[in-house]
């Protein structure tokens, strides 16, 4: 067996590591919080503004138009849901697997993934005509006959995928959190607080019985989460894939969405724990360069398969002799919108590279400003996707250009807003590192006096 | 406020009062847990802040029953998948949709498989909801540090086997650091 | 226990209520938001109890469209006055249904069967299909004050057209284009 | 001089300036003014509010409101006295006519509850047999354009009529005031072509009996023509052109399918001669200078400059009477030396018309030469008219495929008009219908000439260029607010009946006439006999309305034909004045550009431009709406470094225009092309501020404006406008959408260009027992001009959005023409293809449709259910043929009365839903309801598509296909028919006909883009050398 290095740093105790992360909560934020929050709130106040004036006004006002029927909303949904498979990934596929390191990172993962789910999930209602009917896309009993909707199209498909998946990972944090809710309940000297944590926390009392029937749902949750991670980009995927158009008609496209998807998720994830990492010295302890390094890894071999899917698409334009997706491919890359095509290619493919060296690897600053790369390489995939085939389809006559407006970019960047307002909330109330997931692998990798490995390892599944 | 605390007061689980032993090592909590057992205590919990390894043959909990609940509802959620697609489709108001049967399965599958996974992990959660009878109305603590970094046993008094001083005894010998008379 | 036994009744019973209340909406047992009933006061009190109803005057004397356009069509005045050039010439709502049709400028009655635009019915398909007048209507022979008897919701239109003895199409375009 | 009356003083209106500036009264006469002034939307109340129909509106369906609003409570209005004729909820159909320049024929107005909706054609009227031109159906929103007078006007003009206030005239006052300058004599009347021989009557009654004299002038002149009319045949009519007869059609500089002379006509005509594909299929050669209509139906097409045009014909007579000594001629020294004074012009022109001459001449009296228009209309217009002339009479087409016409002349040259202005001949000049004002070319000093007028009085609509000279505007009715009659250029008299009462408080100018003799107490009997004009005309009409029964009832049944159908009249052969070519000179050679002005088909001479469909009509040449622009070629457009959209400078002598440039593949090099009709300073909110008036750019000699052959500057700018282009891409890629294929093979193989497919499914297929409706669109006959695009828009209600939402790619036309070059950019052919909704049974859209908003029918037809529609666009995006249009804002706001032309069949629809073509669908619903409430059955030809009966080429058929016998159903089945992007098996119930072009190999033979295996990678090769604007300004 290889000697590993510690999970956690700084020879903590159960006790530190309770005092270190219910700490945050119990404590008034400083002020480079309240900044950011600030800017989070200011940027959200842009979305707010930019979709309701679409919303009052008109989908007009942003850059949609025939042939480009879908802009910015689709795609910064596409990419919101990208970013929210890293949570269940880690929370549940790791956890599947076995891997030690996921337990200080899964719960803010999972936090990003819900959020991201949310943020996400507002776009396909924000993007119709007639938002505020939104609700007819569900199957519910009513008086026009009743008159149920079409469960041949995607977008229906999304509506589950989406909302059970927003609800299972909801449920699944939820149900993680609940054990540390009630530490912090616990720990609680004021009375409101004690009540908050105490409503929050379900009288969770931690007796073994629970435990069992916890870690049993615990587990049957990952279980369940695991395909339904996989399933989710697989249906939003086939928004694309099922319609005809060239560019979106492929068969490739659920397994090239999963792998963007966890490519994308992760280098939110470094993105999110690079920032936290400053704002909370705490958790380098907790969220060490190994996890980080992890992280990378997994980064690279995705950003290696999406390259592959590139490839392969173009590659099956071709051998398929299809005029119209040989066309599409070549205007993909060598078309009006070429430039995008590559900003993905470069942020995608070859900027993720640097990551074969252990320097960048583990290097903060630099992996900070990778995954920034592959996010707005993520971005333009999905940009590629939507806009380069929807401009120039079929019928020559009815191509045309998709130009963004201020709306355009009031969407996509006041959509950051409301992902960070809600993530900033977070690290501030919730318990950001899941306390007892972490005590059990506290003293793994560490040679100090308490306890050996062999004992706290494997505790989880051990059925 | 008062109305809030009489009805917190008026919502808190029935407890029982016990005798409990708090350890700083959950190693020696669950070999202690498995002698108390052995020595013919019944009804002992054992509280930690996380899930300890072993603990349930210590003190003799069964494999827990909710992946049962869990497939259960998952076949149903299948269930009412593909009958509600078919009798949406099919039957309630056949319209012609893009030239597919009315009822078309292949396109029905995505529906069917998210509501068996919808249906699973919601009723496994409602069932583990139900089994810890949660939620508790501020639930007794026994000790604060119990969700921290401390783990108990507890047997309750009345419980078959049940001896006081014995327990009391037991407990301080097998490396309690602190006993007492508590109610949970 | 006995605290869990209540809150599963209450769940029960919350669920149970909940599928009923939609059972009911949607067999339209139950109609939310169609103006079922409403019962509007006219301009003039015209009533159909006893013009349709005790005089037994036919609905197409006064609704002349109902069997030929996709408007029954509310009377013009020259209609009523066929009658009321002598008939009942000192009532004071008479006089003023003269006023109005000396002078040319009509009633405003209220509008009572409201469908939305985006819905095109036909009248005169209906009657032909033997319909009456009171299938929809309801006993108008009998109302003082006309009230929408039927709900007009979509569902109430469409499980009729669902009958199999109509033979009425259901597709969407029947009645939206 | 006391102030009223010198407010009232007919005479010296501009002295009281300061005046009246200080009387109250007339204060408040000009802010009343203002008020209800046509700009200012709040009119209702004093425009028609008062009028009965309105009152029927509260119960017709608020059209505007589309939603779920319940309640509070709308109100029903019932008539007070119901007219007999008016059932609510049918639609009333008045037969009526339409003039339009020189083309003359009958419509059939659809009123609803009193209030004109649509305009169809009249089957029963030779001239269109039930079809339409694009601007006929736009006729409607002119009836309903805001920016009409609603009353008699007055301008207090100073003297120069350089600065004036508009205030409301009372029709006493201005009676009053007109009679008083009428009896002072030297009165003159210039008109337009109104088409109507009882106006005319009453017209020549009026002037003679002021001692006056009528003057005609249109916009678009066809003075050239007439006047070698007269010169070759001695009578200036207009002939008959019978291009159905016509084996070799050779147009030269001459849209006779866009926008010359009868259009309407001319295109059924040559479609007509078009079907025969199998044998004598017409030929079409073109020898023009821009791409019009024309050229682009060509089965050869000739690329010469404007100048050259006159060169060509007496090329073809050359190589006719000289190399070939054919016809009576080929010993006529007058006519050979006449020829060869073009020995230079022929050697310059370098072109090998052998073979033309030699199919001409084979095809001799059934051949047919049509030359002229603006495009050719330079110093040689008169000239180059009288050696088409001589050609066609030299090809013994006289009497064969050309026929003596009606001459439509109502009054002397516009040229002594203004001689006689100038000479100060004329006190008291009356314009009628035309704008010359406006569309005079500077030259002319038309408006100089005005300062010598007493009073100028129009009948304008509108506060137009002409109107605002004037002294007084009695103001005119709408066409469909008066009676009348019209008489087209077969002779065929028709009648045109109100179809609304007047929705504001204008006057027809016949009864301005009558009213202003009576006045003077002078005219003929009949005149004095007459209360109206109305009675005028029956009692006119008394001689032709005879029959079995009395006046009324034949009358009546007149009216109801809306033709009078004996009165057409049979064409005569003529003959030609002998050799006509003496004064046939070279015409010199041009240096730089020669400019063309040329006529959109939409636009046209700009009379209806104000009309926002026609605006927003994608030109069916350019695909450019909203706009005029310089057309150049692309070898032009490299060497004057210009792209698409950038600003020029034309100069023509010291006159210029800038313009946006348009590069037009296909046109003629060295030549620039603008339209007329825009540069509007007084044509409407819609119009006002669009383009340059190219007709600043024209000349004025001999009282003739001269359009075409002048050298003309091109400066390129800086500036860049993007252009409103409409169709983003104009080659086919190398795909299959439209097949061409060549006489010989078709004759062959029909349709065995077509690459077919062999398509499977995975399940079985929907059964369509009852109707199953499809269409079948003869890509053939299609000639591209767009009438259906506007035709569909009146129909369905479709809303107008404007130059930049355009731009931005949100145009909501349901039907659209694309339109694709074949070939090089300097002389591609072209192809139109008409691209409805394809009703697809595997719909794609159908599957993606979250909310089942759209579904098929069990009749196959795609419904889309607004109400139902949330607005994913998803169902846009998997439409292959990109025919759905989103709301992308509410576009239900229409400017009153605008919206009174709204279709109430047609739900209008809201922000944020999904619309596209039905099929006409409330059109088969209202057949269908009928039939059953009737007891009758549908038989084929109930249901007609609003593309369908527009279209004048009859190239649209809709119908059952279920129903094997129905004309539809044959065609679907022919083998001609091909299905669109049939690999997609999509199934759709829309099919084309192939396209066939007389000539022997085409540009390029389509290549198929789909499915099986390779070989397809050279498919692109031609195309790359293609035409494309890429992305061409549009999206």
């Amino acid at each position: 067996m290889i000697q590993r290095s510690p999970l956690v740093l700084g020879k903590k105790t159960y006790e530190t590591v309770s005092n270190d992360i219910a700490g945050i909560v119990e404590r008034f934020p400083d002020k480079r919080f309240f900044a950011g929050l600030a800017g989070a709130q200011g940027l959200l106040l842009i979305f707010l503004l930019a979709q309701g004036a679409i919303v009052w006004f008109g989908m007009g006002l942003m850059g949609v138009n025939h042939p480009v029927g879908w802009g910015t909303d689709i795609i910064t949904f596409v990419f919101w849901i990208g970013i929210g498979h890293a949570g269940t990934l880690i929370s549940a596929v790791l956890f599947l697997f076995r891997q030690k390191w996921r337990m200080s990172i899964a719960r803010s993962a999972e936090a990003m993934t819900v959020f991201a789910v949310m943020t996400a999930g507002l776009f396909p209602v924000l993007h119709t005509g007639r938002p505020w009917l939104a609700y007819w896309l569900l199957p519910y009993p009513n008086q026009r006959g009743p008159l149920w909707v079409n469960f041949r199209s995607p977008l229906v498909w999304d509506v589950f995928a989406v909302s059970t998946y927003a609800t299972v990972s909801a449920v699944f944090w939820y149900i993680g959190m609940v054990p540390d809710l009630a530490t912090i309940r616990d720990r609680a000297q004021n009375k409101w607080r004690k009540r908050i944590y105490g409503v929050l926390s379900l009288g969770w009392r931690g007796t073994a019985r629970n435990w069992n029937h916890y870690e049993m749902v615990y587990m049957l949750l990952a279980g369940l989460s695991t395909p339904l991670v996989l399933s989710v980009h697989s249906i939003v995927s086939f928004d694309f894939a099922v319609a005809v158009l060239p560019g979106w008609h492929t068969t490739i496209f659920p397994p090239y969405f999963v792998a963007g998807a966890i490519f994308s998720g992760f280098a939110m994830v470094v993105t999110l724990m690079s920032i936290i990492r400053e704002l909370l010295p705490v958790f380098k302890d907790y969220v060490t360069l190994d996890h980080m390094e992890n992280m990378n890894k997994i980064i690279m071999a995705t950003g290696l398969l999406v390259g592959y899917a590139y490839a392969s698409e173009f590659f099956i334009a071709w051998y398929s002799g299809v005029a119209y997706e040989v066309f599409i491919f070549k205007n993909r890359a060598f078309g009006p919108y070429g430039w995008s095509y590559w900003i993905m290619v470069t942020c995608n493919v070859l900027i993720p590279q640097l990551f074969w060296f252990r320097y960048f690897r583990r290097n903060i600053p630099w992996m900070f400003v990778i995954s920034i790369f592959v996010n707005i390489g993520m971005w333009f995939e999905r940009f590629v996707i939507t806009i380069t085939s929807l401009h120039r389809d079929f019928l020559p006559s009815s191509w045309g250009m998709w130009v963004p407006t201020i709306y355009d970019f009031g969407a996509l960047f006041g959509s950051f807003g409301l992902f960070f307002t809600l993530f900033l909330l977070y690290i501030r109330v919730l318990p950001s590192i899941s306390m007892s997931e972490v005590k059990p692998v506290l003293f793994v990798g560490r040679n100090d006096g308490h306890g050996d490995k062999g004992h706290s390892e494997g505790k989880h599944g051990h059925h | 406020m008062d109305i809030i605390e009489k009805l917190i007061q008026k919502a808190r689980p029935t407890s029982r009062n016990g005798v409990a032993g708090l350890w700083m090592d959950e190693h020696q909590m669950v070999e202690a847990a498995a002698k108390i057992r052995a020595a013919g205590f019944t009804q002992i919990e054992a509280i930690s802040p996380f899930p300890l390894h072993g603990i349930d043959e210590a003190i003799g909990i069964p494999r827990s029953f909710i992946p049962w609940v869990t497939f259960t509802f998952g076949l149903a959620g299948f269930a009412f998948g593909t009958w509600f697609t078919w009798w949406a489709s099919a039957v309630d108001w056949p319209l012609i949709v893009g030239g597919k049967p009315m009822w078309s399965l292949p396109a029905f599958v995505p529906i069917m498989f998210e509501l068996t996974i919808l249906f699973a992990a919601l009723s496994s959660v409602g069932a583990l909801i139900f089994v810890c009878g949660l939620p508790q109305v501020d639930p007794p603590v026994i000790d604060p540090a119990l969700t921290s970094h401390k783990f108990a046993l507890w047997v309750p008094e009345g419980s078959a086997g049940f001896n006081g001083p014995k327990l009391e005894q037991m407990f301080k010998e097998l490396g309690a650091g602190e006993v007492k008379k508590a109610e949970f | 226990m006995s605290k869990k036994i209540v809150g599963a009744v209450v769940v029960f019973g919350l669920l149970g209520g909940l599928s009923v209340f939609v059972w009911a909406l949607s067999t339209n047992k139950v109609v939310i938001g169609y103006n079922q009933g409403y019962e509007p006061d006219q301009p003039i009190p015209y009533s159909h109890k006893q013009h349709a109803g005790d005089l037994q005057i036919n609905c197409k004397y006064c609704h002349s469209g109902v069997d030929s356009s996709r408007h029954a069509s509310v009377p013009p005045l020259n209609v009523c006055m066929n009658c009321h050039l002598v008939i009942k010439t000192d009532s004071p709502h008479i006089q003023k249904l003269t006023e109005a049709y000396n002078s040319g400028k009509s009633i405003p009655w209220k509008k009572v069967h409201l469908l939305p635009d985006h819905v095109k019915f036909n009248h005169a398909a209906h009657v032909k299909a033997g319909k009456d007048c009171t299938t929809c209507h309801g006993n108008i022979q009998e109302m003082v004050v006309v009230k929408q008897v039927s709900s007009l919701s979509m569902g109430w239109c469409v499980n009729c057209h669902r009958e199999p003895e109509n033979k009425a199409p259901l597709n969407c375009s029947t009645c939206h284009y | 001089m006391d102030q009223n009356s010198s407010n009232n003083s007919p005479g010296q209106p501009w002295l009281s300036l300061e005046q009246w500036r200080q009387d109250p009264e007339f204060l408040k006469l000009t802010e009343k003014e203002f008020r209800s002034s046509p700009l200012q939307s709040e009119d209702g109340q004093s425009g028609h509010a008062r009028r009965d129909f309105l009152k029927l509106m509260g119960a017709s369906l608020a059209l505007t409101s589309f939603g779920c609003v319940r309640r509070p409570a709308q109100t029903i209005i019932p008539y007070a006295k119901k007219p007999p004729e008016i059932q609510h909820g049918h639609p009333n159909f008045y037969a009526s006519s339409f003039v339009d320049g020189m083309e003359a024929f009958g419509i059939l107005v659809t009123t609803r509850d009193g209030r004109p909706i649509k305009i169809e054609g009249n089957p029963d009227h030779p001239a269109n047999m039930g079809t339409m031109s694009a601007r006929a159906h736009a006729d409607i929103l002119r009836l309903y354009d805001p920016d009409r007078f609603t009353g008699a006007k007055r301008n207090l003009q100073n003297k120069n009529r350089t600065n004036r206030e508009t205030i409301n005239a009372k029709w006493d006052d201005l009676d009053k005031n007109v009679v008083e300058q009428l009896n002072k004599g030297k009165v003159a009347v210039l008109t337009y072509n109104h088409a109507s021989p009882t106006t005319q009557v009453l017209m020549e009654e009026f002037a003679g009996a002021f001692g006056g004299k009528i003057y005609q002038y249109d916009d678009v002149s066809y003075a050239s023509l007439m006047e070698a009319q007269k010169a070759s045949y001695g009578s200036a009519a207009i002939p008959r052109y019978r291009i159905e007869k016509a084996k070799v059609i050779v147009a030269i500089n001459n849209d006779f399918l866009g926008t010359w002379v009868a259009p309407v006509t001319h295109q059924r005509q040559f479609a007509s001669g078009r079907k025969k594909s199998t044998e004598g299929i017409n030929k079409l050669v073109v020898f023009e200078s821009l791409m019009t209509l024309t050229g682009t139906n060509a089965d050869k097409r000739y690329r010469i400059r404007p100048s050259q045009s006159l060169d060509v014909v007496m090329a073809l007579l050359h190589e006719l009477i000289v190399v070939r000594k054919q016809s009576r001629y080929s010993a006529d020294d007058g006519v050979i030396r006449a020829l060869s004074g073009f020995s230079k012009n022929r050697e310059d022109l370098s072109l090998n018309l052998g073979e033309l001459a030699d199919e001409l001449w084979k095809n001799r009296g059934q051949s047919l030469i049509l030359a002229g228009g603006l495009t050719a209309d330079g110093d040689f217009g008169v000239a180059l008219q009288v050696a088409a002339n001589f050609l066609n009479s030299v090809l013994e087409n006289d009497g064969k495929t050309i026929e003596s016409g009606k001459a439509v002349v109502r009054g002397g040259p516009i040229g002594e008009l203004i001689d006689a202005l100038n000479k100060k001949q004329i006190t008291t000049l009356i314009i009628h219908g035309s704008n010359p004002v406006y569309s005079l070319p500077p030259g002319a000093k038309f408006r100089e000439a005005l300062a010598n007028v007493e009073m100028l009085i129009t009948t304008s609509d509108r506060n137009d260029e002409t109107a605002r000279l004037a002294d007084f505007v009695a103001t005119d009715h709408h066409a469909l607010e008066n009676w009348g009659d019209l008489q087209s250029l077969d002779g065929t008299l028709s009648i045109q009946q109100p179809t609304i009462q007047p929705l504001h408080d204008t006057r027809a100018f016949q009864d301005s006439m009558l009213a202003w003799l009576k006045g003077a107490n002078k005219g003929s009997a009949k005149a004095k006999a007459a209360a109206t004009w109305y009675d005028y005309l029956t009692a006119s009409w008394k001689p032709l309305a005879t029959g079995k029964g009395s006046f009324e009832d034949n009358w009546n049944q007149i009216l109801q034909d809306g033709v009078l159908k004996t009165s057409a009249a049979s064409g005569g052969g003529r003959s030609i004045a002998g050799n006509t070519l003496a004064n046939v000179k070279p015409t010199a050679k041009r240096a730089g550009f020669e400019l063309a002005i040329y006529q959109k088909v939409g636009i046209g001479d700009g009379r209806m431009a104000n009309v926002p469909w026609l605006q927003e009509l994608p030109d069916p040449v350019t695909k450019v709406c909203w706009d005029n622009y310089a057309c150049i070629s692309p070898k032009d457009s490299v060497q004057l470094k210009v792209k698409e959209g950038q600003h020029v400078t034309l100069t023509v002598g010291d006159q210029k225009v800038e313009v946006p440039v348009h590069i037009q593949p296909g046109q003629a090099d060295g030549v620039v092309g603008l339209a007329i009709g825009y540069g509007r300073q007084g044509g409407g909110k819609v119009v006002d501020g669009i383009g340059a008036n190219a007709m600043m750019l024209a000349q004025w000699s001999d009282g003739r404006a001269i359009t075409a052959g002048l050298e003309t500057k091109v400066q390129p700018l800086v500036k860049v406008t993007q252009l409103a282009i409409t169709q983003g891409h104009h080659v086919m890629e190398g795909r299959q959408i439209v097949v061409e294929e060549t006489v010989a093979d078709h004759v062959k193989n029909p349709g065995g260009q077509v690459h077919r497919h062999k398509m499977k499914t995975m399940w079985s297929e929907h059964k369509y027992n009852g109707n199953k409706w499809g269409m079948v669109i003869d890509l053939n006959t299609c000639t591209g001009c767009s009438s259906c695009v506007v035709a569909c828009q009146s129909e369905n209600n479709i809303p107008v959005v404007g130059k930049k939402h355009v731009i931005d790619g949100r145009e909501m036309q349901w039907l659209r023409v694309d339109r694709y070059y074949i070939g090089t950019p300097e002389d591609p052919d072209v192809v139109h293809q008409p691209l409805p909704c394809m009703h697809c049974d595997n719909a794609p859209c159908e599957t993606v449709c979250p909310v089942i908003a759209t579904v098929h029918s069990d009749e196959g037809t795609n419904d889309m259910i607004y109400n139902r529609c949330v607005g994913t666009r998803y169902c846009a995006n998997n439409c292959p043929y990109k025919v759905r249009r989103f709301n992308w804002f509410s576009y239900t706001d229409i400017q009153a009365p605008r919206q009174m032309a709204l279709n109430p069949e047609v739900t209008v629809r809201s922000r944020g839903v999904m619309e596209k073509c039905t099929f006409c669908i409330h059109r088969i619903r209202t057949v269908k309801a009928n039939h059953k409430v009737n007891d009758t059955k549908l038989v084929d030809g109930d249901v007609k598509t609003a593309c369908q009966q527009s279209c004048p080429t009859g190239a649209i058929t809709f119908g059952d296909l279920n129903d094997k016998t129905s004309v539809v159903a044959t065609n679907f089945e022919s083998p001609k028919s091909y299905a669109l992007l049939e690999e997609l098996n999509t199934k759709p119930a829309v099919r084309y006909q192939v396209k066939v072009r007389n000539t022997d190999h085409l540009k390029w033979a389509p290549k198929h883009a789909g499915g099986h295996g390779g070989g397809h990678g050279d498919g692109h090769k031609e195309d790359k050398k293609a035409p494309g604007h890429s992305e061409g300004g549009g999206h």
